[in-house]
């Protein structure tokens, strides 16, 4: 064949794209936690740091691995599992020993990614598999809260706890603005709500995750818990503080919004914040754990293959017209 | 022992009456399903490849007990097993030999010349919708391998831009034939190794242009042929199988190499 | 067939649980240690090969028509007897199986192999199967209970073999620890297999 | 300004309009031409002429089979040199009728003007030879499709058409073809309409424009200002807006059903180059023989909107408009959008080429597909409402089931859905080949 004879492409159209790649989707969402991070770093010192390092190496480690494994292409660099790692770290309270944030990460890259088939195939989010397995195989180092600004290691129990184990009395004093901000104990990422809110307002305005997801997530569980709150406010708590403890903000706005597991359609991402602040409600108010965000986001992921099924978008003429 | 009496006749009574029941409910909703299928099923191939046209192997036993007739044959089972099929059924079989695919293309890269850098969706029928070829030749294997992917037999691979079909592995099941958009795959006897590696219609100096290897309607062939088994139509050569002695002449004689024998193909055209 | 040739199917090729995938009700509930799974298997292997025993002996007597409820009848007289047995002999490991010693009567292992092996072979023969299906079986439970029981409680057969200020994964001692666990333990068995394939051919 | 649109999906991409500004240029005959024997949807045309026929300009060279399909003319004087088979611009291989011109070198220019003008009463014109004389033009819609026009204006009677859309929104990024004719053919084109009004009773026209193209608004407006049935709507500039069923839905609010046909709900659209051709057609006696190309791209050194007789190879255009070959990687007929890519320099304009565009790697260059992150742009998208993300994907498992096929049928293949994917999936191209399945398997 003539080497200097130039072949044209040949390709179906369209003939060109947008710049998005999955890659640079996965690093914005990675950048937009770099608040929350600063916040949690404030908060629970170095190590923080620490864990964070930890995940990410650990995360992006497993996924190399596996790609070495598995029959089928993994690019490890593409963001998606640095991503996983971040995220992860956030769901975890600062004092985990290592050997816990091993385990985490190969649940999660493992057994919440690449068993279905790796990026896109999964169908729970692989945090929050990885952190429900964590909290049901290791109860003890999951419920010591590290103490904020408590850079000795002490330990006690987050506001939610608090509040399942001693009631609603043991709560006054704390004050919703230092909730907001992030003082109080809890997992690395899920303490400080206003600078989760500034990272994923720019997403949202990236069109990077539907703003559905999380503002009926969040309110589906204030209106729940103020229901209860109006009942009997001495023995639920009020729905400002639910809004702001827990992992309740970076639950809805960066574990329900996660394109992979959350539904295709509007429709469909209706339900799903719905459902998810619901079964939160339910959990935190009647169930056996302090918290249930990621059971809740967990249990409501199974759903989203039967909501994309039966909530398809309206298809262009459907409607006869008269 | 009173309890262990009446404990005999409860549980025994009440078997009566399950089992008369029984016996009722096996006279009244028998089916009758005969035997021969299963015997025939068991016989098959069992590769459930669908060549037949029926859903798999038993689905095709239960084709050919109920017509009782073998005048579509499993295209996978070999004489042996179709003369056993037959057996059961009670009928004769001819014994009838094994076909193979074969690709009528020789359009290797370095043969017929890539025209084009095709980029779309790695599978024959989405490259046409894209363009009618991918080589200068318009009749060429357009080599992305769709009959490859739909071959259940592992039998066909892609070498050189063009299909190469492993007449050892290929059962002649036929599943390949409609898959390819070119319509350039066809069966043949096994035994029979000459084959015309050409599906080029154009006249002879067009049909060279595209391809080196390419059938010109020269007749040489037609003329060498001694038992009337070759005739070139439309500037293409086709072989009569049933009249094809394996005499090998008609190969030396063709000036561009575009028949070939099978298992010794000659890769490279000869200087014209 | 020879009886090392039975036996390397049974355990391995054909192993009922990581090839077959058949009795996986009994598999995921009572493997939470290797001892219960053991117990599990051999309770299930006694009635497999009791009742293999009575159809291939009785397999010309037994009208078609009826084959199953009659096979019923057979493998549920000797699941009584097994319940029965266990209650007076080993109380604590049936208390622990519970409901499962009763449930073995719809373990479609043992239905399946009255069916396909024991109602068409002489009495030698069904004999082995049983013999051989039933080992099969415990051995996958053993090795399923096994895992779950180091990994989930830091010990083997009752005896702790991990150091003790270690901490054990508590899932596994639970049920969604079995899926996962057996999980695994299919796709060891399809990569083994397909590479003793890859070698033979 | 209220500006009207479609609802559903849609995107917006680099409008690139190089050529807005640049007037209508015209070619020279090129030394030979390959006139391709079937330009439009429907059955393929006889071929009347042979090697060596001497042919006039306007000379049928192959003639309509059956009702759909459409004459092809000689675009110039001169001689049949061969009938054989070339690549077109799209990648099929197609029968093609060489041409020889007599004159080659002569400006088209000055051929245009030896056509001498005749005054046709309008009002005089029976409906039967309206639609006879656009056949025999042999007229094909021009925005692409190339489904021949007298079909298109031939209703069957149990259908009423009370509007006439006139698909002035060109929202493909780089063509500006219409966009010129719109400005520089103005009362031409009203002229054409008028024609076209005589067909239907009572039948109301709409000229959509999307707002990027101001003076072709206000030139349009200028010129049906007297017209009480004719009205120019301004659209909000967003693809696909010339869409049929899009645009239909943007002008009227009127949806076509699924599977339907714009004289589903009484209308016919019609894009503004065939109305230049039906006034040719009639005021001319000049058949469909030459059309305005767009030459754009990003390696062009200058862009531009050049008429040129139907048969001029590309080649002529790279030598016109002084393009670097070596530079080109990507040669596109029509826009980057919908347009197909083709792979022959020689290739020629047929009727339904609007645009030729030249890329290099810079603009897009083909990535491997990622998996799917389900992220939903595809969806967001869609004009149609179609499941995009689900569809493909079972396509790509070859699991085409019923209602996957209902989907597949209604897409209209607009490239939405494969500009806004992450993964760079060829979302499109599947769709295509889902559609090549079902095909297949009736």
């Amino acid at each position: 064949m003539d080497a200097s004879k130039q072949l044209l492409v040949m390709d179906s159209s369209p003939q060109g794209r947008v710049t998005e790649s999955t890659s640079k989707i996965m690093n914005t969402v990675s950048l937009t936690l770099i608040p929350a991070l600063a916040v949690s770093v404030w908060v629970f010192g170095w190590d923080a740091v620490r864990v964070l390092a930890l995940t990410s190496v650990f995360c992006v480690g497993f996924e190399w691995l596996l790609s070495k494994w598995v029959s089928y292409k993994i690019d490890y660099m593409d963001g998606s599992a640095l991503l996983t790692g971040i995220l992860l770290a956030m769901n975890l309270p600062s004092s985990s020993p290592w050997w816990l944030i091993l385990i985490g990460s190969l649940v999660a890259i493992g057994l919440g990614k690449q068993v279905f088939g790796g990026l896109g195939q999964n169908i729970f989010n692989p945090v929050l598999v990885s952190r429900t397995f964590l909290i049901i195989s290791f109860p003890v180092e999951l419920s010591l809260w590290p103490k904020p600004f408590a850079y000795d290691g002490s330990t006690g129990a987050t506001p939610l706890g608090v509040l399942k184990t001693e009631g609603v009395g043991a709560l006054s004093g704390t004050s919703i603005g230092d909730l907001a901000m992030g003082q109080m104990g809890g997992s690395v990422g899920e303490i400080s709500a206003l600078t989760l809110l500034l990272g994923a307002a720019y997403l949202i305005y990236k069109q990077y995750i539907a703003w559905e997801v999380p503002a009926l997530f969040i309110g589906t569980v204030f209106v729940f818990t103020g229901i209860f709150y109006l009942i009997d406010p001495t023995t639920y708590a009020d729905p400002v503080f639910h809004m702001f403890t827990g992992g309740l903000f970076i639950g809805a706005l960066y574990m329900a919004t996660d394109m992979v597991t959350s539904p295709l359609t509007k429709k469909g991402r209706i339900v799903f914040g719905i459902g998810c602040g619901f079964f939160t409600a339910v959990i935190r108010l009647f169930g056996s754990y302090p918290e249930g965000v990621s059971f809740a986001i967990v249990l409501m992921n199974g759903f989203v293959p039967l909501l994309d099924k039966y909530l398809p978008d309206k298809k262009f003429g459907m409607v006869k017209n008269g | 022992m009173p309890d262990i009496v009446i404990a005999g006749l409860v549980l025994g009574g009440f078997a009566l009456i399950s089992s008369s029941g029984l016996l009722y409910a096996s006279k009244k909703f028998y089916v009758y399903e005969d035997p021969r299928i299963e015997e025939v099923t068991e016989l098959l191939p069992g590769a459930n490849c669908g060549g037949c046209g029926f859903a798999g192997c038993s689905a095709y036993a239960e084709h050919v007990v109920k017509e009782g007739s073998l005048e579509d044959p499993c295209p996978v089972a070999d004489s042996e097993t179709m003369a056993k099929i037959g057996e059961v059924l009670g009928l004769q079989v001819e014994s009838s030999e094994k076909m193979v695919a074969s690709l009528m293309c020789h359009g290797t890269v370095q043969n017929s010349e890539l025209m084009m850098d095709y980029e779309g969706i790695e599978d024959c029928w989405a490259a046409m919708l894209v363009a009618d070829t991918t080589k200068a030749c318009a009749f060429a294997c357009l080599g992305l391998g769709s009959c490859v992917e739909a071959c259940p037999f592992d039998a066909m691979h892609l070498e050189n831009g063009i299909v190469v079909i492993d007449d050892e592995k290929c059962t002649g099941c036929g599943i390949c034939i409609p898959t390819c958009p070119k319509n350039i795959l066809h069966m043949r006897p096994y035994s029979k190794k000459v084959t015309v590696t050409c599906n080029n219609t154009d006249k002879g100096a067009d049909a060279r242009k595209a391809c080196k290897v390419a059938c010109i309607g020269c007749m040489k062939c037609e003329k060498v042929c001694e038992d009337d088994a070759i005739h070139v139509n439309n500037f293409l050569a086709k072989i009569d199988y049933n009249k094809c002695t394996n005499c090998e002449k008609c190969v030396e004689v063709c000036p561009t190499n575009s028949i070939q024998i099978r298992g010794q193909e000659v890769h490279v055209a000869a200087d014209v | 067939m020879s009886v090392m040739e039975k036996f390397k199917r049974a355990f391995f090729t054909e192993n009922p649980v990581t090839v077959m995938l058949l009795g996986l009700c009994p598999t995921l509930a009572v493997t939470s240690s290797a001892e219960n799974g053991i117990g599990m298997g051999l309770a299930t292997t006694f009635v497999l090969v009791m009742s293999n025993l009575v159809i291939s002996i009785f397999k010309n007597v037994i009208p078609a028509r009826v084959r199953i409820p009659s096979f019923i009848v057979v493998i549920a007289t000797f699941v009584t007897i097994v319940d029965m047995g266990l209650q007076a002999t080993l109380y604590d490991l049936h208390k622990t199986l519970g409901l499962f010693i009763p449930l073995i009567v719809v373990n479609c292992l043992i239905l399946g192999r009255a069916e396909a092996f024991a109602s068409k072979n002489t009495i030698g023969q069904s004999l082995l199967d049983g013999v051989a299906n039933g080992l099969g079986f415990t051995f996958a439970l053993f090795i399923l209970g096994g895992i779950r029981e180091i990994l989930g409680s830091g010990a083997f057969l009752g005896m702790p073999i991990i150091p003790g200020d270690w901490r054990t994964i508590l899932l596994f001692v639970l049920a969604p620890g079995a899926f996962i666990t057996l999980g695994f333990m299919l796709v060891g068995m399809n990569k083994i297999s397909e590479r003793l394939e890859g070698t033979k051919s | 300004m209220l500006l009207r649109t479609f609802k559903r999906g849609g995107i917006h991409p680099p409008e690139e309009k190089l050529s807005a500004d640049l007037a209508i240029e015209y070619g020279e005959i090129p030394g030979s031409l390959l006139v391709p024997v079937n330009q439009h949807i429907g059955k393929p045309c006889n071929v009347l002429v042979k090697k060596g026929t001497a042919v006039k300009r306007g000379d049928v060279l192959a003639e309509a089979d059956g009702f759909v399909s459409s004459n092809v003319h000689a675009p110039v004087d001169g001689k049949v040199q061969k009938i054989l088979n070339f690549p077109q611009l799209g990648g099929q291989i197609k029968e093609c009728i060489q041409i020889t011109p007599d004159n080659p070198g002569e400006s088209y220019q000055s051929v245009l003007e030896g056509d001498t003008f005749q005054e046709v009463d309008v009002d005089g014109l029976d409906r039967d030879e309206i639609r006879k004389t656009i056949a025999k033009a042999g007229l094909v819609g021009m925005g692409g499709a190339g489904f021949p026009t007298h079909v298109k204006l031939s209703p069957p009677p149990d259908k009423t058409i009370d509007t006439l859309i006139i698909n002035g929104a060109e929202c493909e990024p780089y063509i500006t073809a219409d966009h010129r004719l719109m400005i520089e053919k103005s009362d031409e084109l009203v002229r054409g309409i008028k024609i076209l009004q005589k067909l239907f009773d009572d039948v109301m026209i709409y000229i959509g424009i999307e707002e990027n193209k101001a003076d072709a608004i206000e030139t349009l407006e200028q010129a049906t200002k007297d017209e009480v049935k004719m009205k120019v709507i301004p659209l909000k500039t967003k693809y696909p807006q010339g869409g049929e069923k899009q645009l239909i839905k943007a002008v009227l609010n009127r949806e076509v059903p699924s599977k339907g046909l714009p004289m589903d709900v009484g209308v016919i659209v019609q894009n503004v180059g065939t109305l230049k051709a039906i006034y040719d057609a009639f005021f001319y006696q000049r058949p469909l023989m030459e059309r305005v190309v767009t030459v754009s791209g990003n390696v062009v050194k200058r862009a531009g909107n050049i008429l040129v007789p139907i048969g001029t190879p590309v080649s002529y255009l790279i030598e016109k408009y002084e393009i670097d070959k070596s530079r080109i990687k990507r040669l596109v007929s029509g826009g980057p959008m919908m347009g197909r890519t083709s792979y022959s320099f020689e290739s020629p304009v047929s009727k339904t080429s609007s645009a030729v565009l030249f890329f290099d790697d810079s603009v897009y260059d083909t990535r491997d597909e990622n998996p799917c992150i389900r992220c939903g742009n595809c969806i967001a998208v869609c004009p149609m409402g179609l499941p995009v993300a689900q569809v493909t994907e079972m396509i790509k498992a070859n699991n085409v089931t019923p209602d996957i096929k209902n989907y597949i049928m209604d897409c209209i293949e607009c490239g939405s859905c494969s500009y806004v994917c992450p993964a760079d999936r060829r979302l499109v191209h599947w769709m295509r080949f889902g559609k090549n399945i079902i095909n297949r398997e009736n």
